[in-house]
């Protein structure tokens, strides 16, 4: 079953800066996939046509089945969330409790229902004694947990996220990414960019590579050690890949990779890759 | 951090509302409109006076400050002098008494007028207004557009903000100069496009929060008997002004 | 220049408010949902830039854009103008809640001749175009100031130094700048996000 | 000879939000300085005080010996350049060449010399494609990127860079941290924030730990190797002091690492850390 299907997809912004072009993906539902690719490779765009934020004009998009078109947009957009590169382009309410809760609300559940999914989420990335702080006047991390907590209130089932470690400290990076985790237990499917090779190998199922608006290349993480293919795309080899390229084991992370080495048996709480 | 600060919101917040949150917001916003129409159609000083005695009270009643009515009422200060110092100067001096009178009677109306407008709307979150707009059946296209309009509005006021910082950090001095007519011209014109960018953006990501064009808006509250009344009062207050003035006097 | 509650007599806030809703009604019928974040985005700017203010005399004069808003937003600069006003009524006590009517009607109606008179000459430069309305805006909005304050009473009127001559006086460097202003946002607008312009070229044979 | 000095500086923001208190530093000219710290520590307030976009109301900063104050503004601003953490807020011009000349003409320097200046920025960060077009219309790390050359242009004695690598994929990354290096060698003093510890491990002669608006701990990168430390500052130990927390040997880099391990003599680039 795949989560999402993209057909020939070709884009170019109105001032015809051509950024998507012929883009052909099928991604597994319940799976974390990684897009990765240089600035201006395309991500964003791609990851805006997912929930129609930008139509697909030329070519296709399906969503757990559905076309992503005028129609079925609402059902889309209640199926996927979207975290956004800039925190400050995705809040726009007078307090961040109350931005947090415009998804729910425009979901239109009960008021009651609505304050638990705000809290709940605040508590989650541990902003909850910013909540009556309007959004603009926070520190760039908080707006970026503060833009978590209004994806997760909304708990959609696909979670497509535009570089979405990128300014937080690393231990809420961490956390995040153990919430994500459990989503994924439960069902959810995580789409995400990012420019960290390093995390991509040791935590994405599935990778996609992009450059200059096409895809490259689209495949398990183990594509991250094709070093030919990286260079194409003008993207590092993974750490671990680079040093483990001529050994048997090929660790992951770096717990995995200390262990291999004998180096510090226990090595806790690796929260860096 | 920031703890000191949030519970001293919360506070400022719980006693406002204990003095005026019970009043439901429609009867609330219909009183004070059919109040403020009142208050304009009277031209007697004196009845104007106690009208003004009478919006002042209300106003305290909700919590806001002698002094924070004052600065406000002050906005109004240059304006009104522009409207009433030639009318009392320009058909010579000294001025004729009906002169001054029409003055007088325009700058009561107006300070009544507003601080009653302070009244309603002070104290209360924009979406409440709104509600109550919609709930009295104004079209949720209007709604809708005071909404956006309002985070629009503060977005550009932010952004204005950032890009001064912006410019300082990069040794721009605010002087009158050719260059700098220039650059101001730029500025503005920068500011505007990426003022409308960022909105774009903003409505993106609204969108992608299932927005569906209208505010989501919650089910009227009840209006109890204590709205009744409370509504009733300054509508009552304010014909049986007029009533005086155009009866008894 | 807003007018504050008072100025006004009765009657004629009463009659520019009933105008208004008209407008207003006419502003709003066929709106479409993607219409919506435009209109709200030039309402809240015009909202903004109230804060920008030019001393003049005693008083301030502000930018007031209305034949901006007219050329970008067509039929819908009423409404984008009407809520523009009372979130400054509201929240600036900028103009008042009884004389929302006449200040709305002083703006809207040279936004609407604007639009009108923008595109009616498509083929000179978008410069002079935009500079054109946008002066113009202003001298329009002043003459119905005038008007209402006479129709309310003549003594305004009265003098060398009447109010309605100092505020004729008053406005006439913001007519300068207005045109110029105006001029070259609409410009830029052109060359940096042509769709914003074009766009409405086509919604106005739509719905015409 | 200290390139910054800041005594007993406290700043809270408007609506009273404490962000720094009681903060002494005395930052060595000619040396990399890394500030790190959890979301909302206090890193960008403070580097908002180097060139007094923010003005010192408590306590005092010195900038290469002059106080910042009114009367020095020009000159401290013309010393010190600064790179915001977003790009959207940095960017003002309608293009992005106008954009980076905006500095430079500020200086009055002479026509020709600025659009050397400016040409030569864009190549540093390769944007020289996107002179012309306006800053908003571009993926965000080219907005990075634009950003970092308009700094460039000015050509500062003190770069302060608010989380200057966030944001760029990690080759030109990398690029970045080499021109930085050669400003360096040149005499140029580099201030940074950023959250990956990792980087500062490596790449940092100094660092600054701060918590809550404080300053925890201030001196060689070595404090990184500091475990109770950093978990009091809620930061994770950087990978390599964790694996080599043990052994004599302390790499710093990845490069090294191997080289220690030996696992791999040929690691070339290793643009990660
Ligand atoms: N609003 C816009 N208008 C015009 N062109 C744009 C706009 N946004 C992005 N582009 C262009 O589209 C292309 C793809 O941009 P996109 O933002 O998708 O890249 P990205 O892979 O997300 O890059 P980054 O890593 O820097 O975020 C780039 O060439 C960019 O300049
Ligand atoms: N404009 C503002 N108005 C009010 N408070 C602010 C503002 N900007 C930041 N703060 C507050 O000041 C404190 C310090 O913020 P600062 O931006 O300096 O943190 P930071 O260390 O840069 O964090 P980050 O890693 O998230 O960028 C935080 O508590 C934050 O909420
Ligand atoms: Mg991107
Ligand atoms: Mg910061």
């Amino acid at each position: 079953m795949f989560a999402l299907e993209i057909k020939n997809l070709s884009y170019s912004y109105p001032d015809r800066t051509p950024a998507l072009e012929e883009i052909n993906l099928k991604i597994k539902a319940r799976k974390k996939t990684a897009i990765l690719g240089t600035n201006g490779s395309g991500k964003t765009t791609l990851i805006y046509h997912i929930n129609g934020i930008i139509p697909a004009r030329e070519g296709s998009v399906t969503v757990l089945g559905l076309p992503v078109c005028k129609e079925n947009l609402q059902r889309v957009r209640r199926a996927v969330g979207l975290l956004f590169d800039s925190p400050d382009n995705q809040m726009f309410s007078t307090t961040v409790s109350g931005d947090i809760a415009f998804g729910p609300r425009n979901l239109k559940l009960d008021p009651v229902i609505i304050d638990q999914k705000v809290h709940e989420a605040m508590r989650k990335v541990t902003i909850e004694d910013l909540a009556d702080r309007p959004p603009y006047c926070l520190s760039l991390g908080q707006k970026k947990r503060a833009a978590i907590a209004g994806l997760l209130a909304m708990e959609p089932q696909i979670l497509a996220c535009d570089e979405p470690f990128s300014g937080l400290d690393p231990i809420v990076a961490g956390q995040f990414r153990d919430i994500l985790d459990q989503l994924k237990v439960k069902g959810a499917t995580l789409i995400y960019s990012t420019h960290d090779v390093n995390l991509a190998y040791a935590w994405a199922d599935e990778v996609v590579i992009m450059k200059s608006g096409r895809v490259l290349a689209f495949s398990g993480f183990e594509l991250l050690r094709n070093e030919a293919l990286l260079q194409q795309a003008s993207l590092p080899l993974p750490v671990l890949a680079q040093l483990f390229k001529d050994r048997a084991e090929k660790p992951r992370t770096v717990a995995e990779a200390a262990k291999v080495l004998d180096l510090q048996p226990q090595v806790r709480q690796a929260k860096n890759f | 951090m920031g703890d000191n600060h949030h519970t001293h919101q919360l506070e400022q917040h719980s006693s406002y509302r204990n003095a005026v949150q019970p009043w439901e917001p429609r009867t609330k916003l219909v009183a004070g409109i059919i109040f403020v129409f009142g208050v304009i159609s009277i031209n007697d000083l004196r009845l104007l006076a106690g009208a003004l005695v009478f919006a002042v009270l209300f106003a305290l009643w909700t919590g806001l400050a002698v002094g924070q009515l004052i600065k406000k009422l002050l906005v109004l200060a240059p304006f009104l002098a522009l409207m009433s110092l030639p009318l009392v100067f320009s058909a010579g001096i000294p001025p004729a008494p009906d002169r001054v009178i029409l003055a007088s009677l325009i700058i009561l109306k107006a300070l009544t007028a507003m601080t009653f407008t302070l009244f309603v709307f002070t104290n209360q979150p924009i979406e409440e207004m709104l509600e109550a707009m919609e709930h009295l059946r104004v079209p949720a296209a209007i709604t809708t557009t005071i909404y956006l309009a309002y985070r629009y509005g503060f977005l550009f006021i932010h952004e204005m903000q950032t890009t001064v910082r912006a410019l300082k950090s990069r040794l721009f001095n605010a002087q009158i100069s050719r260059y700098s007519l220039g650059i101001y011209g730029e500025l503005s014109g920068g500011l505007f496009i990426k003022s409308i960018n960022r909105s774009e953006t903003v409505y993106r990501a609204m969108a992608a929060r299932s927005f569906q064009g209208s505010i989501p808006i919650g089910a009227p509250r009840q209006i109890a008997a204590a709205d009744w009344f409370k509504a009733a009062v300054p509508p009552l207050y304010i014909i049986s002004l007029i009533i005086i003035e155009q009866v008894v006097l | 220049m807003h007018i504050a509650d008072g100025v006004l007599s009765t009657p004629v806030a009463t009659a520019t408010s009933a105008a208004t809703a008209a407008v207003l009604v006419y502003s709003v019928k066929g709106i479409k949902e993607e219409e919506i974040p435009k209109t709200s985005l030039m309402a809240g700017v015009f909202f903004a830039v109230s804060l920008i203010s030019i001393p003049v005399g005693p008083s301030t004069i502000h930018p007031l854009f209305a034949g901006l808003l007219g050329v970008i937003l067509g039929r819908r600069a009423p409404l984008a103008i009407f809520v523009g006003l009372l979130l400054q009524a509201v929240l600036f006590q900028h103009g008042g809640l009884t004389t929302l009517g006449a200040n709305t009607l002083m703006l809207a109606v040279p936004a609407l001749l604007s639009y009108k008179l923008f595109y009616g000459m498509a083929n000179r430069p978008v410069f002079l175009r935009g500079a054109l309305v946008g002066g113009l805006s202003v001298m329009v909005t002043v003459v119905l100031l005038a008007a209402l304050l006479f129709l309310t009473d003549p003594r305004f009127g009265e003098g060398t130094l009447s109010v309605i001559n100092i505020l004729v006086v008053g406005h006439l460097p913001l007519a300068g700048i207005e045109a110029v202003v105006t001029g070259a946002a609409l410009n830029l607008i052109q060359k940096a996000k042509p769709g914003m312009l074009e766009k409405e070229e086509t919604a106005a044979i739509g719905s015409s």
